[in-house]
């Protein structure tokens, strides 16, 4: 099963599960969504539960965390996460406020999904990798599945949630294909996960660059370096302890996040290493980060721009 | 002015009376005939006692500014009482109020207590949002009151989302939207009104056209200024009301609410009003003339309902004095409540940032 | 279609004629009244020639795409060819261009040279954007070309501005801004809308309704699927011209164009026309039927206007292979052009983020 | 002279010198500006030259872009930061890109100006401090004047700058007095500036939480410790070299930021200090930032929630 079609189940299983659950966005319904995540949804539950919206991000948003107010589960589509600049006053100042400011009188029971990252050639403004801002927000949860099982698990997690959870769904791993146990049901969204074990270093990603750092991990195995390699998974709450607990074992960290460097999650992930574990730092924290630049179309361009296998597996041997 | 009058006709079967500390649904179908006159009258006081509660709450609120006993932004709504105690009469228990920053006169004409709103505003926990919201976030669950936005065109995406989901419920409810005429410049005015009528939702977008978003009056911020028109840019309709004329408003509103309740999808009401203070506390007014404003005051929605139920004689001075002694003995003990109020431990910092569970 | 005719009067004195690789200004007045039906007639094989050079290049870029030669989102114009080229008609060099990511064709009809269009797909640093840019972001100074929106309405308050540069600096330029159906749904349609009204700027609106956004239709995002009568709610006037028809399409943006430039405010053109491939390379157009698709290219502008030209004996077959021949000619030159040039060393990597100084 | 006179000053002076500079935003022309920095200047410059936008942010920030391509000089002022989010699009995707993604044919001499920060009881959707986010967007320039003389001499080098460049003015600063020359033209907008010297401890800070960090460094200086200040003052493109000659000077920083600090900018000054001066460091970088939760309104829970005097001699203190 794909990435793309455990979310499918995700949904499906959402709405089959819960007539509180409907989904909406651009092109979500007759187009099967953009990244085909919700093809023959709108066969199965109708335009009723599966909306195809107006191209009006901050208002749909915005619905949807209306919608959740008014006792429903809405799950938000917004296509990519460039997109979703146009609904971040939403966001920020509304399903992240509106429990706290009214002193608790509200919940916000939403789930909103969106594509990101990079690495189509799709240029400076369809490639932004912009969960690290997200993850700043207080009030709302931050996920960033890189596995089949964490695409659906997360989804179903999400709505479970009695708060706003925003999901990045990284575009490269739509056809990615993974185990997925058939009646695996929500996922933990507590923790950071240790996909691969190993002594000697520890790797921390997340998103779509999962997959490149365990590449980068086999690569270094065949060097006779053991990465250990950590997935964060929820970028807010961030489970720093797993974190530690690598890192007390490998005593070197370096990170993987498609974001520009200046002021990249990774930023946060390093400092907070720093702050809770300097006494077991052999080396400085280091970061792999996109290239400060807006996105460029040309393919070797945005390989360069974007971090690579190569570059991992150089700046853990240069530690 | 003496064109008005008090018309129970077509209304629903029942209707709300909106008093301090509750509100009563009468049905006007068990009422005698003979009894009419007295509800007739009963219900014109309570429009008053509602405006004037809203006014001297406000005017004692700038003084507790100056004193310091409030903070933050404060923005009153004196002047434009008539538009929320008017508007409000159409709106029964389930439906659901979205308003601005502008909106002690909301949550009080919608029966938020005064004593949580004046606890609120005073930072206190007994506040209606716990003292984290202040005069801008003003929320009542229990009264559907959805708060209290400070973003300019915030609450109107927020509002279309509330009345899907009662479409999606099949609930028969509305949900009422203020906003200002600064609002409508925003692209969120645009994109809800498309959305809103679009899926036909129950919203009733209820504009507070007083003329100036902060110091730009209207001419300045509209290419077209004929608010109302717009609706028709998305397909539905709208019209323009009175603003200073709290019948005209109840009228309007309990007609188009009915209209929206059946289904029929949104509407647009434009009420035409006008703002007696400064933007904020912070505000010298370099923007509009004095004359401007003593023409406006002529007009006072408060002054003219007066002299209308007297006309009507349905007011007489002793009345009009037990109500404003009623009304300033209600603010008296909503201060002594919020002063006498707990303020949140600094322990308790981070609560309702998320939901506790379990 | 016969009832179409090429009018040249109510121009302005001067008018362009766009040819491949330049423009060129014609002076009407100068023109002997003899030679003007040679002008005519070099005029609509001039459109026909750049409605035929889009077809084709597109053709030819779908190809590629399949090859893998470009990459990215590749979004084709084929069927809507008549709004580019005769709206581009009505605006001079100094005039600005503001398009979306769907404008190969309003490129190429520009005047940007097809081989740094080429280039520019193929993400060489011979491209008009370095290869920075890609299919969706073409952009050309010299002509004046601003690009390249990718996001759906984001290029409307660029040409707002543009616009207001131009009036602050009393030039008598306008500044034309393309968009489909689906941008009107953004908030920044609205905004846009008022803004430019409200000052009275020089942009003139192009929508092109294609009827959907992606895979929604336009009764599916639209309450209100007039979109030219929209403009009324900003104060000033829209009309919809038939998209698939070049010289309504020209005639229609002369005049208006003209208007604009007279500095009497913005105005909205709605053409209706309909995209015959895919939204991308990607969609598998599930939301419409092929006969829908069937019907509409029954009026493909470049089948009927080649028809139209036969009947009024302004095209001779030789012509039509001639023209076939030197586009395909000039697209071969282009691709030689686009493969043979230079990939930006990756040590440049971080160029043009910002500008160099000294 | 006030912070905010100084700004109006330079407004002024702008205005006077080249007739390509305008200034546009809500309410900057009869209102005389929300901060009253702009008062006098429509009655002076007239209302071409001093707009006032209806409200919408996001289309009066791109038309400040497009008149900048169009050869205008632009000043936009974006009230606050807090509705700077309803206008983000147009500058991640078109302010920061465009001359990248044209192949660097257009450059956006491009100036918006907007308040930032708590501290006035204005909770949570007023209060934000988002600089941080700006400062992750490669193609634009962050400034945060902290004092007198940069509120002025900061936006006389944001208009010679060829690029956009964005200003956050503390909300709480625009009554301070400082010193200003009369004459005193645009400012370096390259380096940081050590504020104060001091051997024992590095306290890196800028924008709103200078004055407060001063005050610390004196009420530590009075328990025998010497805090060197650095002010960051430009947070894009970020001058690293000035905080590491100090830290090099006294091995222990700590970092004031008013924002939430998951994501904090806090935090890339921390990670980057780790990254290029791990050697010099006695012990881990701290960050005092604000709590992480949406303002709220309540004095002394405003208090709490933001970085004060006391914590930061307290943090200090137990390094
Ligand atoms: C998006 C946004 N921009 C700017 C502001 C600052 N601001 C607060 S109120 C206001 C004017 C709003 O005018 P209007 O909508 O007419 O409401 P009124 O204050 O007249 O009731 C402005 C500009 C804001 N709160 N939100
Ligand atoms: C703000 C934004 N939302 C969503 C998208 C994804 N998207 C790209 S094109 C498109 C449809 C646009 O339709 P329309 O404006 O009618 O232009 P057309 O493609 O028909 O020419 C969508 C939804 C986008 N690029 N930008
Ligand atoms: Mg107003
Ligand atoms: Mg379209």
């Amino acid at each position: 099963m794909t990435y793309r079609e455990a979310i499918r189940a995700g949904l499906r299983e959402a709405l089959r599960s819960d007539p509180r659950v409907f989904l909406m966005g651009e092109d979500v319904g007759r187009y099967g969504g953009a990244y085909a995540c919700s093809r023959g949804l709108l066969e199965e539950f109708g335009p009723e539960r599966v909306r195809d919206t107006p191209l009006s991000e901050s208002t749909f948003v915005g619905a949807g965390i209306g919608a959740a107010l008014g006792g429903m589960r809405p799950i938000v589509e917004v296509m990519t996460v460039n997109f979703s600049l146009l609904a971040l006053d939403q966001v920020v100042n509304n399903a992240a406020t509106l429990r706290h400011m009214s002193g608790g009188q509200f919940s916000i029971p939403l789930a909103v999904r969106m594509a990101t990252g990079g690495g189509r050639q799709l240029a400076a403004q369809h490639s932004h990798s912009l969960e690290g801002w997200y993850a700043h927000i207080p009030g709302i949860k931050v996920l960033t599945p890189a596995t089949v099982a964490d695409a659906k698990g997360m989804l179903l997690a999400a709505l479970q949630d009695p708060d706003p959870v925003f999901i990045f769904e990284h575009a490269m791993l739509y056809p990615m294909e993974g185990e997925l146990d058939e009646d695996a049901g929500a996922a933990d969204i507590s923790q950071a996960r240790v996909r691969r074990q190993g002594n000697d270093v520890t790797l921390i990603t997340f998103g779509g660059s999962l997959p490149k750092t365990l590449e980068a991990a086999e690569q270094l195995a065949s060097l006779e370096i053991e990465a250990e390699v950590v997935d964060a998974r929820v970028l807010r709450p961030l489970d720093i302890s797993t974190f530690l607990t690598s890192v007390a074992k490998t005593h070197r960290v370096v990170i993987v996040d498609e974001a520009w460097r200046t002021g990249s999650f990774a930023a946060e992930i390093s400092a907070q290493i720093m702050e809770q574990g300097f006494d077991h730092l052999d080396a400085p924290v280091a970061r792999i980060c996109a290239a400060e630049v807006p996105m460029p179309y040309a393919k070797h361009l945005e390989e360069a721009a974007l971090p690579q296998v190569g570059i991992i597996v150089k700046t853990v041997q240069g530690l | 002015m003496s064109s008005r009058s008090l018309d129970l006709q077509g209304v629903s079967t029942t209707f709300t009376l909106t008093g301090e500390f509750e509100m009563q649904n009468i049905d006007i179908n068990t009422i005698a005939q003979s009894d009419l006159q007295a509800v007739k009258q009963n219900h014109a006081l309570t429009l008053l006692h509602e405006m004037l509660r809203i006014r001297r709450f406000e005017e004692k609120a700038a003084e507790l500014y100056s004193l310091g006993m409030i903070r933050g932004f404060l923005h009153l709504y004196i002047g434009e009482e008539a538009v929320a105690v008017g508007a409000m009469q159409a709106f029964g228990q389930q439906d659901r109020i979205v308003a601005t920053y502008r909106e002690h006169g909301h949550a009080l004409a919608r029966g938020v207590p005064i004593r949580s709103l004046m606890a609120e505003m005073y930072g206190k926990a007994n506040g209606c949002s716990r003292g984290r919201g202040g005069s801008m976030h003003l929320f009542d669950a229990g009264r559907r009151f959805y708060g209290g936005y400070a973003i300019v065109g915030g609450g109107l995406p927020i509002a279309v989302g509330l009345a899907l989901a009662d479409k999606l419920q099949s609930r028969p409810y509305v949900t009422a939207c203020f906003f200002g005429d600064g609002a409508v410049a925003e692209g969120e005015f645009h994109e809800s009104l498309n959305l809103a009528a679009l899926w036909k939702l129950p919203v009733l977008f209820l504009c507070e056209n007083n003329l100036y978003a902060m110091g730009t009056a209207l001419a300045r911020h509209q290419s077209q200024t004929d608010i109302a028109m717009k609706a028709q840019g998305y397909g539905f309709q709208g019209e323009a009301v009175d603003g200073m004329d709290v019948l005209a408003v109840e009228k309007a509103t309990r007609r188009v609410a009915d209209w929206v309740r059946q289904g029929k999808g949104p509407y647009l009401l434009e009420f035409r009003t006008y703002r007696f203070r400064a933007h904020s506390m912070y505000d010298p007014e370099l923007y509009r003339t004095k004359e401007e404003v003593e023409r406006w005051k002529e007009r006072c929605p408060i002054a003219t309902f007066q002299t209308w139920l007297r006309q009507q004689q349905l007011l007489a001075d002793t009345t009009l004095a037990q109500i404003e002694a009623a009304v300033d003995h209600e603010i008296e003990d909503a201060i002594v409540f919020a002063e006498a109020g707990p303020s949140e431990p600094v322990e308790d910092l981070l609560r309702d940032v998320y939901t506790q569970e379990g």
